[in-house]
């Protein structure tokens, strides 16, 4: 079967060596598996997401997405532009809308973009890498492929904002999509069917600046994946990830707490559920060590 | 008489053949029913049923028929035999669905059924198929006073429906208020910019239509008669008087504005601040163009104040909300935008009022610019720059803005005439003999638009706050003036879409008065009733009750102080029957003997027995159908109950009362509508007037030695089937406890 | 049956609710045939489902008494029970309809004698009580169902349950052979008085009604209040049949929001205003209503009804669209989270029942409008091009059932007219 | 920059909403709030800041341009989008935020010290340095932000996460000397910088 192309839009923290690394390696088995190839668009930037408003301002913010469109309209024609990182694919998929809405913007756009010696037409389509896997794949075809069934792994399905709002993955809800949950069954594993925190703010953009906001919002959302019996959280978003595992310890410094909840990637249960090994996984990768999946891969 | 012949029809199917003895049934009918036919039948509403008592009509010359089956509400088509008279003994939701089951019960359950047979044979042997009103009154023009917006509509829809119309209107021309808009809001998708009124395309169809005279500078100087046959005098501004005979009224006299000047506090009166009503004339002037303020500036901000005198809880000024006001300032505010978008506008609001798609004018108001603030505005100055105070209710602090143009958006003030109640007042005084009254009579009449000649006054009965509309919400049209409708304004307060809508409306129903008047039907609720009531004068005492109370101002006195029935007026409720204390008023097929024989035919047990005997006198159209459900749930209830349906409770002649109690009864419930001021009776009063002279017989009860909790009076509503059953049960062991009626056996 | 049942004199009403009855009665009245065609088994529409009305606080069936004693004795008006148009040809004062009749499965011998019901187990949702409770699959669909004759659920005709219904039958009136009928008429104008449906709540995320058992919508709390209802007129919560006391009405559930309707429904304030009624009804001054609105839309003397609520301490007002229910595991009370936008006021205040005020749209379900039908951007019936059919009630606005009935008055008066200028133009 | 807010001042003297529609990102969405408060019963941070999105869009039609403008409010915006999703007129609230943050920051009248406001400073210098955020200079630039002294207490405090991160493979120390970044620095330097003459163009602000 011929392997599936898209444009690929890695975005900073899934590069090698950067803070979702581990993300990045469980991805590799998952497309391998799925005869799915993302090609990476070379030289791409970063995206500016979610505080790069602040001095970026709105023509420089759209100018840097479109100059990713734009490569990838160049490079690797015909092909739709995926992320793995959901604030990358929001930031650009915006831009692609704004910049298709107003022909002054565009214009102005290209004026900018002329500079870098780039021109934009502004067709590619920007998505998401659960749509592809959801859209072009199919849950039918991710599961055929699942060798060891999860079995019993409690997983809380955190979904948080931005592959949710305000585009959303098609046909779900902003309140309470599904398609975590049934990624978790599909792998073999029991979602936590009443999670109440599924598409709580993680206060992600704000870590830095506000950490005691932010750590507020992470502390339901931990808190609640105890209270329904999850054994671990799955989430499709980098900051989500590192916000929600990393400052687990902090918390329980400030507050007393006692938190220890793992908190993984999709890929990473897909991944295991396809007979991946945990470094394959990118496991060795978590902070908090995800020990359940782990002996399950060692199975 | 001669000619009469009289049979009973017994159904045995549904079950009451398996529990009831339908042969002593019919032994009853024949012997004490005195039927000449008697038959019974396994299953009486089919076809073959149905037929046989056709064929007992067409070939033995039958006359009147007593059904004894199911409910007179089950069946009612099947049951429907136009040339005969028609009673219907209630043995199925009335016995067999409610008495308890068992053989322990047989024996109440055989009695109950019987004593409605005995009931319904009694009936039927009073009853006289109606032969509809002989008063010819065959007038089918329709009298549309106002030529505004609604009375236009009116006009028109009536004459295309092709009636003739007489159109008066009091001034110069036609078109009313709507000639002082610039434009309307919109009336259709998508609800986005205001429209042409249309007024003059209106007011050119009407003159233009051959079908509708039209009298300007005209009003009406006497109105006399009723439906079918009325004779309106028109005097012209010159004093000149035109006759015209009507068969309805449709009165759309719309509605004056508040006057500001009764808003000191608003700026109302002082320099560039204005109402509605005054922006529309500074746009008009403005043509399109730049408006400019009354000397001449041309307005670059203006602050449209809400429910300016409206909404009011001080008693101050109008309690209501005219509806149509938060729609108009957004229209109007449009006026500027149009014009200039850099005008400054502000609508200052406390609940925008914007229902269906006028949620899309709204939104076409922010889109031009317009300015929303929910604020309440404390105080207005007017001036060169007008100042505003007020309340921002989202911001939460004390506020100012100034602009060159306030818009202060007052209310509707309906323009319905004399307020009957003021007018009683006045007339009992007058006739008391007070100068001082009569002279305010007088007076009064003067400012009466309709000038109606009825003994109950000049105009129709006004609802609330000034404002001539019904009482009823599923029947808005429902006056207490049959064949006069209000239209329009005057009604309520609306917008024009809804002014054109309610005319429509209002004509439909004028065509209606004037068909029925002339069938000799009655009109709504007893729609297409061709009973009326005659009464015979030589009997008469002149004691008034009947003019009095009738809801309907059905009744005046003619010069010999008789009673003079207009029957075209006549809703056919019986309250006038109901208040003859002489019962000289009946109708063909429900009169004091009707109903006063059932009650004398119930086989009353003497003291001995234990078998109490309560007569239920239920308003048919909640009450009885209360007890039918009660019936159709299966909610038991005692046997010892026999129960009548009447009109309405306002037809409850104490006549009734007393032969009950004579007749050995133990105890009687009087089941009617609520009263009051959410009242639900449909003849309006008649609940009320039952209650009021069952209070009078209290005293009535005492000298006869009887404890006054024998005449129980009870509102019970159409949903009452669990309640109604709980009801008669209470009451009945009430009775057992206080004993047997001491009148048995004299009766 | 044969176009001979009506001709171009004929006016066809589509919809028996209050509208379409008001509609085909008016018209009755005045002399003129009507064909009232109703689409499920019983006359009386939406409003015939509900408890009280407002402001009068008095029955719908009371009214509905009324009008069908008008029914009752008017020959003038022909019913047609579970009955749809299917198509509509031709034009102004001349229209060819096909109408599809649904198999009731019991005949017009039917005397409403119950024994069918008593004998069938079967149970089927309550569509009169919004499915709140189950009833017989052989049932009379209400008290005042008219015509007063049962129905049997399609599920159980061709099942040992039907033939139990045919054999209890006293008067041979289960006929299990019924099958769909086609009914060709002609008509000369035609009123469309197909009413409003609730918008599916469901579809309202933030609010979850798909979710928490104990919120519901406004017409499903109608039945709760009614005696006649699943709880016998108790408000008692779904979760665990407790009874309510501390009731929250959300206004505008679909209403003015672009993500579902565009139009204010202008029914849902004053139905929360008189639902609050209900709950001092049933719990006195133990009650507690809370609304939460945008605007309070009490047009005209409703504001008299307005102002007396207000008055009643059991009533508190929020200004605030809620923004989202959370809830209380522990109890299964739903939580508001919002903001009181009057000065800025953050609450999370629990619940025990949630009432949300579910807008108006045009019920368009099995009803196939002809192209020539003018409609506004919420479907709403403005007219028709050719001038000869018409919109009557809720199916051409969302309005209160007084509005409703002047109306559908109008629209009779309309569609009289056109049968007036056809009958002229034929004679001429 | 106080030179750009005295040019705004002049240009829109008392209207504060025409500054808003011309200057700010969607602000032209601002008129169209019906003020039911969704938006700030919406929002993750809610409880912390001073003004709802919806008291804010009020508070510009009142003319309250300095209020508004030296408020913090919209500094909390964390993108949860929550507010875009529920309000029933379909406005862009994240984005006007973000507009409104922007445009009091290039005023010069945002807050002193807003932390977000200074971090996204530095996380833009960052990004348009290289062309991609390096996390680990990112993040030491963070904890030296507010002076040498606090940022050793800062990145002590953060130590464990730091050393986590390292040793969890996800951070990589190596940075420090290069790392990640574009191949063509220079051209996203020169369009970044047309952009922004573009836009501050327009708008007044250069």
């Amino acid at each position: 079967m011929a392997k599936k192309q898209y444009a690929f839009y890695p975005g900073c923290s899934s590069q090698k060596k950067a803070s979702a690394d581990n993300f990045l390696r469980s991805i590799d088995v998952v497309c391998q598996k799925l005869d799915v190839q993302l090609n990476e668009i070379p030289d791409w930037n970063c995206c500016g997401a979610s505080i790069g408003y602040g001095e970026g301002g709105e023509l420089p913010r759209l100018v840097i997405s479109a100059r990713n469109l734009a490569l990838a309209e160049k490079n690797l024609p015909g092909q739709d532009m995926v992320s793995v990182c959901p604030a990358c694919w929001l930031a650009t998929r915006e831009a692609g809308e704004r910049l298709h809405e107003s022909d002054s913007l565009l214009a102005e756009a290209n004026e900018a973009l002329r500079e870098a010696g780039l021109d934009l037409k502004n067709e590619v389509k920007s998505r998401h890498f659960v749509e592809v896997l959801i859209e072009d794949v199919g849950f039918e075809v991710m599961q055929q492929q699942v060798v060891k069934p999860l079995e019993g792994l409690k997983l809380a399905g955190y979904v948080g904002c931005q592959t949710n709002r305000p585009f959303g993955i098609v046909g779900e809800s902003f309140e309470n999509p599904r398609y975590l949950d049934k990624m978790v069954e599909m792998v073999g594993a029991q979602p936590m069917e009443t999670y109440d925190q599924k598409v709580t703010c993680c206060g992600g953009a704000l870590a830095f600046s506000e950490p005691e906001k932010s750590q507020k919002q992470i502390r339901d959302i931990v808190e609640s994946a105890y209270d329904h019996g999850a054994d671990m959280i799955v989430t499709p978003c980098q900051l989500c990830q590192a916000n929600v595992e990393i400052y687990q310890s902090e918390i329980n410094k400030k507050q007393g707490t006692r938190f220890n909840m793992p908190v993984v990637y999709y890929t990473q249960l897909m991944t295991i559920a396809y007979g991946g090994s945990a470094t394959e996984a990118g496991l060795d990768g978590q902070f908090i060590r995800a020990e359940k999946l782990e002996k399950l891969a060692g199975k | 008489m001669a000619d009469n012949k009289f049979a009973a029809y017994i159904c045995s199917g549904c079950g009451i053949g398996d529990v009831l003895d339908v042969k002593s049934l019919e032994k009853i009918a024949q012997k004490e029913g005195k039927m000449a036919v008697v038959k019974n039948h396994s299953f009486l509403c089919n076809a073959e049923g149905v037929q046989m008592i056709r064929d007992d009509i067409a070939n033995d010359g039958v006359t009147h028929l007593c059904i004894a089956a199911c409910s007179r509400r089950a069946k009612a088509e099947a049951f429907s035999f136009p040339t005969a008279a028609v009673s219907r003994a209630n043995l199925r939701e009335g016995v067999l669905w409610v008495v308890a089951e068992g053989s322990d019960h047989d024996e109440v359950r055989q009695e109950m059924a019987e004593d409605y047979v005995r009931m319904g044979c009694a009936e039927v042997k009073k009853m006289k198929v109606p032969a509809g009103n002989p008063n010819k009154a065959e007038n089918k023009r329709i009298l549309v006073v106002g030529g505004g917006m609604s009375g236009m509509t009116a006009a028109l829809a009536a004459a295309d429906a092709g009636y003739d119309v007489v159109l008066v209107e009091k001034t110069g021309s036609l078109g009313g208020f709507a000639r002082n808009l610039v434009k309307r809001v919109p009336f259709n998708a998508p609800h986005a910019e205001a429209q042409p009124t249309g007024v003059e395309e209106l007011a050119a169809q009407v003159a233009g239509n051959p079908g509708i005279t039209v009298h300007l500078n005209s009003t009406l100087a006497e109105t006399a008669g009723s439906p079918g046959r009325f004779l309106a005098k028109v005097a012209q501004e010159s004093g000149a008087v035109t006759e015209e005979a009507v068969g309805a009224i449709v009165q759309a006299t719309g509605f004056t504005t508040y006057d500001i000047a009764k808003l000191p506090e608003l700026g109302g009166g002082q320099a560039n601040v204005v109402d509605q009503a005054g922006l529309e004339a500074l746009a008009k002037a403005a043509n399109g163009g730049a408006i400019k303020r009354a000397d001449g500036k041309i307005v670059s901000s203006v602050v449209f104040v809400q429910c300016a005198g409206q909404r009011d809880e001080t008693g101050t000024h109008l309690p209501y909300c005219s509806g149509h006001c938060c729609a108009t300032s957004i229209k109007q505010a449009m006026y500027f935008k149009d014009a200039n978008p850099d005008v400054d506008t502000v609508v200052m609001y406390q609940d925008l009022r914007v229902p269906g798609m006028g949620e899309d004018f709204y939104r076409s108001a922010q889109k031009k610019g317009v300015l929303f603030t929910k604020g309440k505005a404390s105080r207005v100055a007017g001036g060169d720059t007008c100042k505003v105070t007020f309340r921002d209710l989202i911001l939460d602090e004390e506020n100012t803005v100034d602009a060159d143009l306030v818009v202060l958006a007052t209310g509707q003030v309906p323009s319905a005439g004399v307020d009957l109640d003021a007018w009683s007042a006045v007339v009992t005084k007058a006739e008391g003999g007070d100068e001082a009254a009569k002279a305010q009579r007088e007076e009064m009449r003067s400012t009466s638009v309709l000038k109606l000649t009825y003994r109950q006054g000049p105009d129709m009965p006004q609802f609330k706050h000034g404002f001539a509309d019904s009482h009823f919400i599923c029947f808005p049209y429902e006056t207490r003036r049959t064949g006069i409708y209000a239209a329009g304004p005057v009604r309520r307060p609306m917008d024009m879409f809804q002014a054109q809508e309610d005319a429509t409306g209002a004509a439909l129903k004028a065509i209606q008065a004037v068909e029925n008047a002339s069938a000799g039907r009655a009109a709504h609720p007893r729609a297409w009733d061709l009973s009326f009531p005659s009464a015979r004068l030589e009997g008469c005492t002149q004691c008034k009750r009947c003019t009095v109370e009738c809801p309907f101002g059905a009744i005046d006195e003619d010069e010999r102080r008789f009673p003079l029935f207009n029957e075209q007026r006549c809703r056919r409720c019986g309250t006038c029957m109901g208040a003859c204390p002489v019962r000289v008023i009946s109708f063909e097929n429900y009169s004091c003997d009707t109903v006063g024989s059932q009650i004398k035919a119930v086989n009353v047990p003497d003291e001995f027995e234990e078998k109490p005997r309560v007569l239920i006198l239920a308003c048919e159209n909640d009450a009885y159908p209360a007890l039918d459900m009660a019936g159709l749930q299966r909610h038991v209830y005692s046997a010892f109950v026999r129960a009548i349906p009447v009109r309405c409770l306002g037809s409850v002649n104490t006549i009734w009362i007393t032969d009950a109690l004579n007749s050995g009864y133990d105890g009687i419930m009087l089941m009617g509508c609520k009263k009051g001021d959410d009242y639900q009776c449909h003849f309006v009063k008649g609940s009320e007037m039952a209650y009021y002279r069952m209070s009078k017989i209290d005293d009535t009860l005492k000298q006869l030695g009887l404890e006054p909790e024998r005449v129980a009076t009870h509102e019970v509503a159409i949903t009452d089937n669990v309640r109604v059953a709980r009801m008669i049960n209470d009451y009945v062991a009430q009775l057992q406890d206080i004993g047997p009626s001491p009148m048995k056996g004299f009766g | 049956m044969t176009a001979s049942i009506a001709t171009s004199q004929t006016i066809l009403v589509v919809g028996g609710g209050i509208s379409g009855m008001t509609a085909a009665l008016e018209a009755a009245e005045c002399g003129k045939q009507v064909i009232l065609a109703e689409k499920t088994p019983t006359l009386g529409g939406r409003t015939a489902q509900l408890y009280r009305y407002f402001p009068k606080m008095c029955h719908p069936t009371c009214g509905l008494e009324i009008n069908l004693k008008r029914i009752k004795g008017n020959p003038n008006v022909r019913v047609m029970a579970m009955t749809q148009v299917v198509e509509v040809t031709g034009s102004r004062g001349n229209y060819a309809v096909t109408l599809k009749v649904s198999p009731r499965y019991v005949t017009e011998n039917c005397t409403a004698c119950g024994k069918c019901g008593e004998a069938v187990t079967a149970e089927v949702p309550d569509a009169f009580n919004y499915g709140l409770g189950k009833v017989k699959a052989a049932y009379l669909p209400h008290a005042m169902a008219y015509p007063q004759r049962y129905v049997l659920d399609p599920s159980i005709v061709a099942t040992p349950e039907g033939e139990k219904a045919k054999a209890a039958c006293p008067v041979g009136a289960v006929d299990l052979g019924m099958s769909e009928e086609t009914v060709e008429i002609n008509v000369g104008a035609i009123v469309w008085a197909t009413g409003w449906r609730p918008y599916d709540a469901a579809k309202i995320q933030p609010y979850g009604y798909d979710r928490f058992a104990n919120v519901i919508t406004s017409v499903e709390f109608e039945r709760l209040a009614d005696p006649h209802g699943p709880t016998g007129g108790k408000l008692l919560r779904p979760s665990d049949g407790k009874e309510a006391k501390n009731i929250a009405f959300i206004q505008c559930a679909g209403s003015r929001d672009e993500n579902h309707l565009r139009h204010c429904s202008r029914i849902c304030c004053m139905a929360s205003l008189k639902q609050t009624q209900y709950v001092r009804e049933a719990c006195g001054d133990e009650g507690k209503s809370t609304i939460y609105y945008i605007d309070i839309r009490a047009i005209d003397r409703f504001e008299d009804f307005y102002q007396k609520v207000q008055a009643d301490p059991t009533v508190s007002f929020v200004k605030s669209k809620v923004a989202r229910i959370a809830l209380n595991e522990a109890n299964d009370n739903p939580i508001l989270h919002g903001v009181d936008t009057e000065g800025y006021h953050r609450y999370a205040t629990e619940h025990d029942l949630v009432v949300l005020a579910v807008g108006m749209e045009p019920e368009v379900t099995g009803v196939r409008l002809p192209d020539d039908i003018i409609v506004d951007s919420s479907l709403f019936i403005e007219g028709s091009k050719d001038g000869g059919m018409f919109g009557a009630g809720a199916a051409s606005s969302p309005l209160d059932v007084n509005r409703a009935v002047q109306s559908a008055t109008a629209a009779s008066l309309r569609a009289i007219q056109v049968i007036h200028k056809t009958a002229s133009t034929e004679a001429a | 920059m106080s030179d750009a807010n005295n040019r705004a001042l002049g240009a829109y003297r008392s209207n504060f909403l025409k500054e808003v529609e011309a200057n700010v990102e969607e602000g032209h969405w601002v008129k169209m709030c019906m003020q039911c408060g969704v938006c700030a019963g919406s929002c993750p941070l809610g409880p912390h800041w001073q003004h709802s999105p919806q008291k804010i869009f009020m508070m510009i039609r009142a003319g309250k341009r300095d209020e508004v403008l030296t408020s913090d409010s919209m500094w909390m915006c964390t993108s949860c989008y929550n507010c875009i999703v529920r309000c029933p007129r379909k406005l862009p609230i994240t984005h006007i935020m973000h507009g409104l943050a922007n445009y009091a920051h290039r005023l010069g009248l945002a807050p002193k010290g807003q932390p977000t406001r200074e971090i996204a400073k530095l996380f833009w210098d960052n990004l348009v340095k290289t062309g991609r955020v390096n996390e680990l200079k990112f993040s030491l630039a963070m904890y030296f932000k507010d002076g040498f002294g606090q940022g050793i207490k800062n990145a002590m405090a953060m130590q464990g996460v730091g050393l986590g991160l390292v040793k969890a493979k996800r951070l990589n120390p190596l940075e420090l000397l290069g790392g990640h970044g574009c191949k063509d620095k220079a051209g996203i330097h020169k369009m970044v910088a047309k952009a922004r003459e573009i836009e501050d163009r327009r708008k007044g602000l250069a």
